[in-house]
């Protein structure tokens, strides 16, 4: 008998229909897998199963009988906790009053009791001990967390609820190696134990690492579950993408790095700022430059710090040749600088507007615009639009009605109007799925070979290792290690990142 | 293995742990400086006397800021506040006349005021939480309910409250000032508060209402406990100003309101949520009656006074929000 | 002999206010000639009730002798002034009568204002017609009493109705407006009964709409509006209400502080603590008269009168 | 089946809403009282209306640019400029073009004041606006120190009460050029594009470098001379200034906003639906002094009518989606 047994289920935004036909099965004990692409409705089938969705139609069993999961609060009460992708913390509270922050332990009726609460937190942060990171403790407040640890106190906070049914979506999209590998240890105990448990990630090696189960979601229907003994990573991926097209196979043999005669168009020297220092490198016309290591070792920062939105605090730059210090992104841009977020909600998307309008706006700067003609920009951002193959209705719907990685498009695809001779990318593909990926490394490399410099911080390995001509990789803010030719593989790569800095 | 990030970060000062533990340390700061100011240009005003002629004459609108506090912990507004005073003002100051002004009546005129207060602020929890109107035009509106209402009592400001409420009020016990009881029964109503799950839940909803009520908080249910309490305040505001005027007037309220919410952010609160402290606010209640004795005591121009408290206000309500800032950044 | 006097007005909406202060600050230079030197503070702003209450306190921490007071509450200061008698201050009110036992009210009696313009109009509209009253400031003490003076004196006309009552806040511009409006949704207005400052804004509205000659309105006592009258012959009566009071309030009050005793204890009025001063009328018979006082004052000086120093100590002991 | 679900959307549009309650009030407003709904009366509404709907504009632009933007000083600035336009012209028509230029200048300067402060200082826009209103409250009274002074240009009442062309006032045509213009550049102008980007991510427009700081001051000022302009227009209809004439825009001019379908938390909307939300507004306000009953009464009538109003607009998201 499964634990939690979904049939049918289904949700429509307006127009948008976030999820057709979800059928999930749970068992006690195992640890299930959901996979798909993005904006398939990963996220919004679990919302619905802790609450914080209403449905449409479908049904919900929970140990065969038939539930109605009226809100969070109820999903708690029925036994069911959730890790949300975004997140559900109160930045000025504390780590432990997160923690218990759907049940505050109370005293006299109303009063908080801070000793339970205390107790209760450091059982769960003991769980994370040693992996926490400066600065992590029960009375921080979240706001002075970083994304890495804030990721871990939701992820007490879901553990904190102690129930048999347990959903984690994405949660271990800001984590890094060690973080990760003692979450999964703490699942398998869970499992151990007994527990249901739902996990999402984008991550392949992950799915295979912990997984029991697996099952795909591909446009809001679910299309299979297998176990993960029988099935390899080329498998689930046909089962996402369905009856299209096959993806390119990764590239086997690293591309050739042949471009010592063109000139350099960016320059780095001794450059020092908040969270990096020291930075020195040249990145050459048709170069793609990758960063590497831990994910917050400043290669964030860098990029960040060249586009203008953090200045360095020393050090120089030249882009083309020439001097370069950008105060702000308006000045990076103008000089032919771009930057792509892998947070598009916070840096790229501009919600509630039109397509063209969150297309549009580095052309404004670059061109000098005063009037917003529709039919001009239309034209100019349809091909750019075209070349990442964005689905999209038309240009006029808001960008709210896109999937995230079809958002995550419109925000690349403002970058290619006004072709810039720098192109930084901060782990665009958070969150994207492999068919976009594929889509954009295509493009990326294309502009490489059209003469653009490229500087691709990954958080991902594989994607480094597939793309990058030569890659740094930083430790503690330092460049520790340069990467190049054959060096370039994951054995190298992990060991200059793990290496004491 | 060991955290392999290694974010520099800067050491965490004393200072600034002091700043985020008391946030409301700028606004006694700024106190500080206005009462030696006053003392300097007038000594009597930091007399005895003068304070509790302070505490007289602001109560009513600390009582009012802290009312608003709540409200804005959970990154609501109640513009509204001002205009419950008012209700409760001529709705008690008429009850004790129709009852006949004994201490057994006042009570009970008392305990109705409450319930008023009460019933208005729940009004506005389910007209901003469980209706979802925008709070700044929904509490507007109620607003003028509100004053309708108030007009609807008396039309007319001038039933005198009954002496023994007002003598009571201005008067002494064991040669203290009443008064002074009561701004202690309210450090203590504050402090007792500050504790209860109730105040780190609004705050949790003033961090992020969707995160919370996606974490199982009954977001609904407890905002509306925020603008109940924020009713209960102001119906004790409206006790302090009868006291103090000890009389009906449908309208006192309603110039209170701007200021209140001045006096939260005086007293370092985001109007955002999520960030605050009660105490601050009495703080900022204070400021803004100092700033307006000091203006006199200084010598001002009479047509000059306004414009010039206008002026400190504004300086104090900057330098409050960049202090604060600057001491947490 | 050296006093220190507090003039608290908590309304800086009219130019009578202004006039008010004016009159008062130059009464207080005239005790030099005496050899009493007095020494005035004033707050003049727009505040709430509590707001001048504030104003009483700050006055009792500065330490004056006197308070000389134009309330926005009847009732309302009660306590505050309980507190500066215990602090040995003497507290005067005028232009509003206040409830308080602790203070004297030095002034006109508003009510006899009011009436005194109303018996005015309904004599001048023979004893009937349809009246609109435009008001001051709602809720404001001198105001209601007003309105209860020509209630009182409309009522006992049977023919006359009174079709709808207005506040424009003693403001010309707001008065203008007022009757503007009404004049537009009632074609049949022969009386028009509306107080001091906006007068001259109802008139305006009257003569624009061409109907000078069938209306009958109370008229103010600013210079410029004696000069319209004159000139157009409006067919208008003003009781006045001089911004003297306060004047004549603070001439009163130093004859107290001087420890001087009436001759008749001031007991008038609803609060039995009331002195009340003269209300001079203006109509058409002493028009020219009223004139010649404004001769050479700017077009919003009032038309006024005060108890000189000899005058109020005539009312001495 | 397709049609009517179009329709639905069609009439969940706020600008919809506004005309269709518009239409609804005056119905009632005629059967209440006869002659309400007359051209001439239609036409003194609109004037008023377009009173309130200019310093609803500027309320609008500083709404939509987001970070909380409001505007409460803009009452303060109505009644400065009406005094300063009315000093200024002392009645000739002559001084028209310097108190225009004064007023617009005054406006724009406090409006300065207030983009400075919230962006340079990172004031709370509701903060520092409210401040400032306390400030100009203060310097009206210093201004007009408690003595009427300065009068409407003749030319100045002309245009605001007589009509112009095809019957209608000036500042009725002045308030539709306004809503072109506004139309116009929210829509069709990189500037506008640029409001609606840093109303809803300014993080993201800061890095698709907008220039957030430049446009918020720029909204502000914007919202001072809109302010000023109506307080011009104010002092033509009323021929005189008094202190706080302005004091009745400052949250109405807030709620036209609302009613106009632009929530307060910025990014989305615009100023047609806003226009209509001015009307309504005004016509709502008329109908309660034309019916005869309390002020009490009024009041309740009104503060219950404007909740009930809300209801069919911008409601929060509910937390359940
Ligand atoms: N609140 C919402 N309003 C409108 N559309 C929504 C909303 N939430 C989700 N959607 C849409 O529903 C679809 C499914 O979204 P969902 O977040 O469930 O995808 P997902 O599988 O979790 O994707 P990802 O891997 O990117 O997290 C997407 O097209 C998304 O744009
Ligand atoms: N260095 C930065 N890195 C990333 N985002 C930034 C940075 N500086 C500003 N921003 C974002 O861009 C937006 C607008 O920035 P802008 O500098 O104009 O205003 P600000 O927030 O007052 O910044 P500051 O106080 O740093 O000058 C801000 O909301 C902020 O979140
Ligand atoms: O006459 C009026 C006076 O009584 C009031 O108090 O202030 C304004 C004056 O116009
Ligand atoms: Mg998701
Ligand atoms: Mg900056």
């Amino acid at each position: 008998m499964p634990k939690l047994k979904l049939s049918g289920v289904s949700k429509a935004y307006g127009a948008t229909v976030a999820l057709k036909r979800g059928d999930l099965e749970i068992d006690g004990g195992e640890v299930h897998v959901l996979i798909g692409s993005n904006g398939s409705g990963k996220s919004t089938l679990c919302k619905i199963v802790a609450g914080s969705v209403r449905p449409d139609a479908g049904e919900i069993l929970l140990d065969d009988q038939p539930v109605t999961v009226s809100g969070p609060q109820a999903a708690r009460a029925l036994g069911i906790g959730i890790f949300y992708q975004e997140l559900s913390l109160a930045a000025h509270r504390t780590v432990a009053e997160n923690i218990s922050l759907p049940d505050l332990p109370m005293k006299a009726g109303i009063f908080v009791d801070r000793e339970a609460l205390a107790s209760r937190a450091a059982r769960y942060i003991a769980l994370f001990d040693g992996v926490t990171g400066d600065g992590f403790s029960a009375d921080a407040t979240v706001e002075t967390l970083r994304a890495d640890q804030r990721q871990l106190v939701e992820i007490m906070k879901a553990l904190a609820a102690e129930t048999p049914v347990l959903i984690f979506d994405e949660p271990t999209s800001a984590l890094d190696r060690a973080q990760v590998d003692r979450f999964f240890d703490i699942l398998r105990d869970l499992k151990a134990k007994g527990r249901s448990i739902v996990f999402i990630s984008h991550r392949m090696d992950e799915i295979f690492a912990i997984g029991d189960r697996v099952t795909v979601i591909r446009d809001g229907e679910t299309v299979g579950t297998r176990r993960i003994a029988d099935i390899d990573p080329a498998g689930v991926v046909r089962l996402m993408v369905g009856e299209q097209d096959e993806l390119a196979p990764p590239a086997s043999a690293p591309p050739a790095a042949n471009h010592t005669g063109a000139g350099s168009v960016l320059g780095v020297k001794d450059l020092s700022g908040r969270g990096f220092a020291n930075m020195n490198f040249e990145v050459a016309r048709g170069e793609i430059l990758g960063f590497g290591g831990l994910h917050g070792q400043g290669q964030s920062s860098v990029l960040r710090a060249i586009f203008g939105a953090t200045p360095p605090a020393q050090g120089a730059i030249t882009l083309n040749g020439k001097p370069f210090a950008a105060s702000s992104p308006r000045e990076a841009i103008r000089n032919g600088c771009a930057y792509v977020s892998g947070d598009r909600t916070r840096d790229g998307v501009v919600h509630g507007r039109p397509i063209l309008e969150n297309v549009t706006p580095i052309h404004y700067l670059r061109d000098r615009l005063f009037l917003a003609r529709p039919s001009a920009l239309r034209d100019k951002a349809l091909p750019a639009l075209q070349a990442l193959h964005t689905k999209f209705a038309t240009l006029s719907h808001p960008i709210n009605s896109l999937s995230g990685g079809n958002q995550q498009k419109v925000v690349i695809a403002r970058w290619l109007i006004d072709r810039p001779d720098v192109l930084l990318l901060d782990d665009p593909t958070k969150g994207i799925d492999l068919s976009a990926k594929a889509d954009l490394f295509a493009l990326v490399r294309k502009l490489a070979e059209e003469g653009v410099g490229i500087v691709l911080y990954s958080s991902e390995d594989a994607e480094l290792l597939n793309n990058a001509d030569r890659i740094l990789v930083f430790n503690g803010g330092q460049v520790t290690r340069e990467l190049t030719g054959t060096e370039r593989t994951r054995y190298n790569l992990y060991q200059a990142a793990y290496e004491a800095a | 293995m060991a955290s392999a990030v290694a974010n520099p970060r800067p050491a965490s000062s004393g200072i600034k742990r002091l700043f985020e533990r008391f946030p409301f340390l700028p606004a006694l700061m700024i106190l500080a400086v206005l009462l030696a100011l006053n003392g300097l240009y007038q000594p009597r005003s930091v007399s005895f006397i003068g304070m509790t002629g302070l505490v007289k004459t602001y109560l009513a609108l600390i009582m009012l800021a802290i009312a608003q506090t709540y409200v804005v912990f959970a990154g609501d507004i109640d513009l509204s506040a001002g205009a419950i005073v008012s209700l409760v003002n001529v709705v008690i100051v008429v009850l004790m006349e129709q009852w006949g002004g004994s201490g057994l009546s006042v009570m009970a005129a008392l305990g109705v005021g409450l319930a008023v207060g009460l019933a208005c602020g729940i009004v506005n929890g389910i007209v901003v939480a469980a209706l979802r109107l925008q709070a700044i035009v929904a509490t507007f509106a109620t607003s003028i309910f509100f004053t309708g209402l108030a007009l609807y009592v008396l039309p007319v400001a001038g039933t005198p409250a009954p002496a023994a409420f007002w003598r009571t009020y201005g008067g002494r016990f064991f040669e203290i000032p009443f008064v002074l009881y009561a701004v202690v029964v309210l450090a203590m109503v504050i402090y007792v508060l500050a504790r209860t799950r109730l105040a780190t839940q609004l705050l949790a909803i003033g961090d992020d209402s969707q995160a919370a009520f996606q974490s199982g908080l009954p977001v609904t249910a407890i905002r509306i406990r925020g603008y109940a309490l924020c009713g209960i305040f102001a119906a004790l505001a409206a006790f302090c100003i009868t006291g103090d005027t000890a009389s009906g007037d449908p309208l006192v309220g309603g110039k209170m309101t701007l200021f209140s919410v001045a006096a939260v952010v005086l007293g370092g609160s985001a109007l955002s949520g999520g960030f605050g402290t009660v105490v601050g606010s009495l703080i900022g209640a204070l400021i803004i009656g100092l700033i307006n004795s000091l203006v006199f005591f200084v010598g001002t121009p009479s047509e000059w006074q306004n414009l010039v408290q206008g002026l400190a206000i504004l300086v104090a309500l900057m330098a409050g929000v960049l202090v604060g800032r600057r001491a947490r950044a | 002999e050296d006093f220190k006097i507090g003039l608290s007005n908590g309304w800086v909406g009219s130019e009578w206010r202004t006039q008010m202060i004016d009159e008062a600050k130059a009464a207080a230079e005239k005790w030099k000639e005496k050899g009493v030197n007095i020494e005035v503070v004033v707050q003049s702003a727009n505040v709430d009730v509590p707001g001048q209450i504030a104003h009483v306190r700050n006055f009792i921490s500065e330490g004056v002798n006197a308070i000389i007071i134009n309330p926005n509450s009847p009732t309302a200061f009660d306590p505050v002034f309980a507190q500066a008698k215990e602090a040995g201050i003497l507290v005067i009110s005028t232009d509003a009568e206040v409830s308080s036992p602790d203070a004297t009210y030095v002034g006109i009696d508003q009510k006899a204002w009011g009436a005194a313009g109303a018996k005015w109009l309904a004599e001048t509209l023979g004893g009937k017609g349809n009246v609109v009253a435009i008001n001051g400031v709602a809720g404001h003490p001198a105001n209601e009493m007003r309105v209860a003076g020509y209630k009182e004196v409309f009522g006992q006309y049977p023919d006359i109705k009174i079709v709808n009552e207005v506040n424009a806040n003693w403001d010309q511009a707001q008065g203008q407006q007022a009757m503007q409006n009404l004049l537009a949704t009632y074609p049949d207005i022969s009386g028009v009964w509306v107080q001091d400052g906006m007068a001259a804004g109802a008139w305006k509205s009257i003569m624009d709409a061409g109907k000078t000659g069938q209306t009958a309105a109370t008229g103010e006592i600013r210079k410029d509006f004696i000069d319209i009258w004159t000139k157009d012959k409006l067919n208008s009566g003003a009781s006045v209400n001089p911004p003297g009071v306060m004047a004549s309030a603070l001439n009163v009050a130093v004859l107290m502080l001087q420890g001087k005793e009436l001759k008749e204890p001031a007991t008038a009025g609803q609060y039995k603590n009331a002195m009340y001063l003269p209300i001079p009328f203006i109509d058409s018979k002493n028009l020219a008269e009223a004139a010649t006082q404004l001769e050479g004052k700017p077009g919003y000086y009032s038309y006024t009168s005060q108890l000189s120093i000899e005058d109020a100590e005539a009312l001495f002991k | 089946m397709m049609n009517a679900t179009l329709l639905m959307e069609f009439a969940r549009k706020p600008l919809v809403i506004a005309l269709l309650l518009i239409v609804a009030l005056l119905v009632l407003g005629e059967a209440l009282s006869p002659g309400f709904a007359s051209a001439q009366q239609i036409l003194r509404l609109l004037i008023v209306a377009a009173l309130l709907g200019i310093v609803a504009a500027g309320q609008n632009l500083v709404i939509l640019g987001g970070r909380e933007g409001i505007d409460l000083s803009v009452g303060g600035v109505v009644s400065l400029s009406a005094i300063i336009a009315g000093n200024l012209m002392n009645g000739m028509d002559s001084g028209i073009p310097l108190a225009v230029l004064g007023c617009v200048a005054a406006g724009a300067l406090f409006g300065l004041f207030n983009g400075l402060g919230v962006t340079l200082l990172r004031i709370p826009p509701l903060v520092m606006t409210l401040g400032m209103l306390g400030v100009l409250q203060g310097l009206l009274v210093v201004i007009r120190q408690g003595i009427p002074s300065g009068r409407a240009a003749p030319a100045l009442s002309n245009f605001v009460s007589q009509p112009f062309l095809f019957g209608l006032p000036g500042i009725i045509w002045l308030w539709i050029v306004i809503g072109v213009v506004m139309a116009w550049l929210l829509g069709r102008t990189v500037f506008g594009h640029r409001i609606y980007a840093i109303g809803s991510n300014e993080q993201a427009a800061f890095m698709a470098g907008v220039p957030v700081k430049l446009v918020r001051i720029a909204l502000f000022v914007l919202s001072g001379v809109f302010a000023a302009i109506a307080g011009i227009c104010l002092l033509g209809y009323s021929g005189s200034s008094f202190a706080n004439v302005g004091e009745q825009y400052m949250l109405p001019s807030i709620i036209a906003v609302v009613f106009g379908g632009t929530p307060l938390s910025g990014g989305k909307g615009g100023y047609t639906g806003t226009m209509a939300g001015a009307v309504l507004l005004v016509i709502l306000q008329s109908i309660l002094t034309t019916v005869n009953i309390d002020e009490s009464g009024r009041q309740m009538v009104f503060g219950a009518t404007l909740l009930v109003l809300m209801l069919f607009y911008g409601r929060g998201r509910a937390m359940r989606a």
